[in-house]
């Protein structure tokens, strides 16, 4: 029996323009990784370039669900993340061009997205770091007496490592307010799942083994992700219970830029499915035109904005100031960024 | 002034703090219910209960990187590392997330975060449990290290470190729990130890020694037999902090003996030593009669055998043997 | 349902000596810890003294199955593990005095004991530290194409450690011939195993989050002991295939000798229950005397035995010489210490 | 004399070792059917097959640790970090178990195990991506580690650490990937070039570069520039391996110059270049005609920016000015 999460009490009174809503940022995030990547080929920014193509519905589903308590934390493939809490494309595309108005001031990149006014806290490198870090923020919420959660987003090939199975522990021991997503897009880098996971069933399940809640939400479905996605938060901020999800999704591009080998590992066929039948953006889309709520106009005057809208991001970006040498050693310590009596006290940096 | 042994300063430095700020909360492996594996967190769990004072499983990485999170969010983590020797598990969530963060991060997050425990060797618990790794840590630009040696130092650098808004990590010492020291009175005010200021423990005139954590007592102790036995007088510099470092420190003390020997208890191969060295060797070059010399432990993984693990940390005998070849 | 594991396969036909020598092991074990307390406490030795009291039947019922191609490896506490694969106590005791006939010359003390040529890799400190270590005993086994398995025991404390997680997903997905044993005492230190870990029924239950063969054992009863390792270690060695077993036990000391709280997180009722209806060594006793095996004076004289060979034991480390300090550089290269070329191209210690 | 880009020197060496010996197998993240993340295993798998070339999953101490433990059975594993900037994640297994093991088990056992990757900055992806731990495995006695800087020492280093019976990290480098240089061929015999020899890459007289990895090119770049701009005459030294060290090589350099520029992408604090410095000043103190300095990476962590990246590592500019001061 299929379904249909439209009904579910969360999206049952959404407003035409909270839907269009997620239409658009969907589309912007489209637009914005598919123009960096003409801007990364043209050279204009180094390093890796993870492109959250084709797991859009992910980040805006949840993020719709978000409120001023709630935060979320995700690994390099972020910019999705970043554009779905608020993030301006602007401070975005800077970051990506290494310049100073990069939203962290070209020291991050392109895997190091922060918006902690928008409770965005990174974009991480290092595979699964940033477990025990969201497992954190549901800790700090709880301490502090927040109503809130934290949502902790990874891939299917994070799960394996160790930081993430000691942040389940923890989080079922402690009763943290914690939602741990695993964005399944099948692949980590040219290996899928069934060459690095052992499991039974999927990989959420292995939440049993804490005796914690888990679901499995089909991705391509902005609706079943909102609904499943709400009731882990709500047990999150209600019961200060923790869940796992496992969102399932794709990748359309390789894992990075520099993936020489993107359609090696899979066929070009299965790529062509996704996209033809299964892509977020395109079954959202269908759905509003199907329930009136959008016309293929104002889906494609969405689009031509989205467009826009980066065009002057990257225009922006263009023209920002890049660091200098000074700002190497700015923004490693606190106490010395601000100038205290701590900060002015021993020598911090040891250049010479 | 009243003596306190170095844990209950330490303790003391805790609930000071745990009283000054509801932020404030520690964690660790036993540091509650069991009071600590070595009792530096003794009693505090019963006066200020289970949200205060927290439990945790053994799982280094995840219980860290969590008070890194919680840290972002203003709470200041204060957690112990049963030993600082584990801090391979956990390696991750203390250089990459804290030393990197708010790097990463443009300057927009800072981790106000404390991990704590001991770190040394000399009490037979073999190669696996007997890290000293001040070096490694303090070489994270982005961290700060210290290495108290007295309890008054103690209770100051700690309560400092709590108070800093980076990723402070205080290496302690077990052998140095035990030991009694004068701490000012709370009563005489807030007795906080900056972070990066030495500390002359000794006045010399011949020769610096210049140490961190227990090897001070060992320099200590190595310039009365240099005095009675040798004539030399040794002026012992402890350092404190290792990072920040308080460099006019080391200079000025080279400069008025013109002579160096560095007790550390690292493992020589780039050590805290070697960083010092060359510190000095560069802004102190002329200022120098002869080579600056180590005394660190001896170049193996730490012995367990009690007969021959003091002769491999360093020892003040060793210290006066390094001393008396350029002097 | 009470099984009766006497009449399992790999029981069903133990001679009595083999019963007898069983009784012989757990006994040695039992008096060699009682006794090297005793050492402690008279300061012959330092730094940790885990014991083993309390546990024997599961070192004792698992080493008893392994044949040539069996390899283990365990954790801190060790000595049980070490008598049991035959491991002299002169060795052993010399090693706890830190004297140069230790089984490690005296360099790993009482949470290192080594006897590589009889299959034994340690003995080690980090908690969970081995588990991977065990799962490469398997590998390599698998790899060299040797018919036997590895055992790698940890403790309830251990299995919320990162490594063992990976380790266990490793294990399923290469299908590596390696039993994970979880020695099951209740406690790491002065924790519960309710207040350390989060789970379903039991800790071995885990195993099912990677899709792997698990199973309880009660440690009580070496005939249990046997009969289901003997499943476990079968199914490694024909199947190539990992289980991870939960061998339930109780440590009657502290943690570790120097754990002063040993009665405080333990009520005394709960050290006498177990003492007195579930020790393993009492009960294996009683069954042999019932079974006819075993007569009341034949135990007595292996007590009497195995006291007076740990008495000897200690007069052997007594009389030892202790390392040198030019054995301080020793063993820490393979090509230094065999001097060859590579042993003495560039400096390897940097003391001066 | 034939050229071989560095990565492909390397491949060879693994290729002939995995043809020598067939206890040795290449482990890794993506290192079979993807060929590598950067292609230094290419080919190899469908060479030698699923049981020699093996892609595990993203459990850093999982099959590093798995490695150890198949290494002391007496197989060869080559395990490769597809950055070493994961090291922190498997940290316990490549201190604890790596270096420890045999000392605590009073020789019984040796661990024959390579690990290998690129360990540098310079290619933007930031701070958890770029760290260079050379000097923090060097500082474990136990372990050995190298960092070649042309194709014929990547070849000849990876050859001997895979024969060495002791655990050798060695610290490639993503900018050297691509970068031609000569290699003997293999017909001319077997080309290995030993642990703890340094190679001096260019003779000088007035002052001594001493580096490692692409910081050697950085400074052949330099010497270029000392020469033609200020007829300063630049020895280049590199150590090619870190430990074991070939320490008589840098004192003899030294004597020679008198003078000593260490160059050195570590970060300052007890970095590699904090070891040598300490080192030289120690047995070669009368032979300096100034303090040994050093250009090390800017002392924070990697800035991402590909328009500042490149300033904060050691460039043949900084090394030049460095230079200038003392010569
Ligand atoms: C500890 C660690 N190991 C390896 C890497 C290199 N790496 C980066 S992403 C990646 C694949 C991760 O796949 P997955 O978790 O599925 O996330 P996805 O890329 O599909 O979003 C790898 C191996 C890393 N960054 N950190
Ligand atoms: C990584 C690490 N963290 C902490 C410790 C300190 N420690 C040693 S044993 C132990 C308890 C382990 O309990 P368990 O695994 O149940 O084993 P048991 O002692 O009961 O045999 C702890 C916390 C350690 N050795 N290593
Ligand atoms: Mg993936
Ligand atoms: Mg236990």
């Amino acid at each position: 029996m299929n379904l249909d999460f439209a009904s579910s009490p969360i999206n049952r009174d959404l407003s035409p323009e909270d839907k269009i809503g997620f239409f658009r940022t969907m589309m912007r995030i489209r637009r914005f990784e598919h123009l960096s990547l003409g801007q990364y080929q043209r050279d204009k920014m180094g390093g890796f370039l993870h492109l959250y193509t084709g797991q859009e519905s992910v980040a805006v589903g949840t993020v719709s669900l978000c409120g001023e308590h709630d935060h979320l934390i995700t690994a390099y493939r972020c910019h999705g993340h970043g554009l779905a809490v608020g993030m301006g494309m602007n401070e975005c595309m800077a970051e990506l061009f290494g310049k100073v108005t990069g939203c962290s001031k070209g020291k991050g990149g392109s895997m190091h997205f922060f918006a902690p006014d928008k409770n965005f806290w990174g974009g991480h490198g290092i595979v699964a770091g940033q477990t025990p870090l969201g497992l954190g923020l549901g800790y700090g919420l709880k301490y502090q007496d927040l109503p809130g959660c934290a949502l902790c987003f990874l891939g299917d090939g994070a799960v394996n490592q160790g930081a993430f199975h000691e942040s389940l522990n923890i989080a079922a021991l402690f009763e943290i307010p914690v939602v741990f997503i695993i964005e399944n897009n099948g692949y980590s880098m040219g290996t899928s799942q069934s060459r690095s996971s052992a499991y039974r069933d999927c990989l959420a399940q292995r939440a049993e083994a804490y005796d914690m809640a888990w679901d499995l939400v089909n991705g391509e479905d902005l609706y079943e992700v909102r609904a499943k996605a709400h009731i882990a938060m709500e047990r999150a901020r209600r019961e200060r219970l923790p869940t796992l999800l496992e969102i399932g999704t794709y990748r359309y591009y390789g894992h990075s830029v520099a993936d020489a080998n993107a359609e090696k590992y899979r066929t070009p066929e299965e790529i062509e499915r996704y996209k033809t039948y299964h892509d977020p953006l395109r079954l959202w889309r269908r759905r509003l035109v199907d329930e009136g709520v959008l016309t293929e106009e104002t889906a494609e005057a969405i689009d031509k904005e989205a467009k826009q809208e980066v065009a002057a991001a990257i225009k922006f970006a263009e023209a920002s100031e890049a660091p200098t040498v000074e700002d190497i050693t700015r923004d490693v310590y606190w106490e010395v960024d601000h100038e205290t009596e701590a900060g002015r006290t021993g020598r911090h940096f040891f250049n010479d | 002034m009243r003596e306190l042994l170095y844990r209950h300063a330490l303790r003391e430095a805790l609930d000071e703090e745990l009283a000054r700020d509801d932020q404030v909360v520690i964690m660790g492996e036993e540091v509650a219910q069991y009071n600590g594996a070595y009792k530096v967190t003794e009693g505090l769990w019963e006066k200020w209960g289970e949200k205060r004072i927290v439990d945790t499983p053994i799982s280094e990485a995840g219980f860290i990187g969590m008070g890194l999170g919680a840290s972002m969010l203003g709470v200041r983590p204060v957690m112990e590392l049963m030993f600082w020797s584990f801090h391979t598990v956990a390696a991750d969530q203390l250089i990459n997330n804290a030393a990197n963060m708010r790097y990463m991060a443009g300057g927009l997050v800072h981790c106000p975060i404390v991990v704590r425990g001991p770190a040394n060797g000399g009490t037979n618990v073999g190669a696996t449990h007997s890290h000293c790794p001040e070096a490694l840590y303090a070489s994270f630009p982005g961290l700060k290290v210290c290495s108290p040696a007295t309890p008054a130092d103690a209770k100051g650098l700690m309560k400092a470190a709590i108070r800093d808004n980076d990723p402070v990590y205080v290496m302690e010492n077990t052998k140095l729990y035990g030991v009694k020291g004068p701490v000012p009175d709370p009563s005489e005010g807030d007795h906080v130890v900056p972070l990066g200021s030495a500390e002359v423990k000794r006045e010399g005139s011949d020769v610096s020694l210049i140490a961190h954590g227990r090897s001070v007592l060992q320099a200590l102790e190595a310039a009365e037999v240099l005095q009675a036995s040798h004539g030399i007088s040794a002026e012992v510099l402890d350092l404190r902090s290792i990072r920040p470092l308080d460099q006019e420190a080391v200079i000025r003390t080279v400069m008025k003996t013109n002579r160096a020997v560095l007790v550390d208890e690292s493992k020589p191969f780039s050590g805290v030593s070697a960083q010092i060295t060359t510190l000095i060797q560069e802004h102190a070059f002329d200022h120098l009669d002869a080579p600056v010399k180590r005394v660190c432990s001896i170049d193996a993984p730490a012995i367990y055998s009690r007969y021959i693990e003091d002769e491999q940390l360093p020892n003040p005998r060793r210290v006066v043997e390094e001393v008396l070849k350029i002097a």
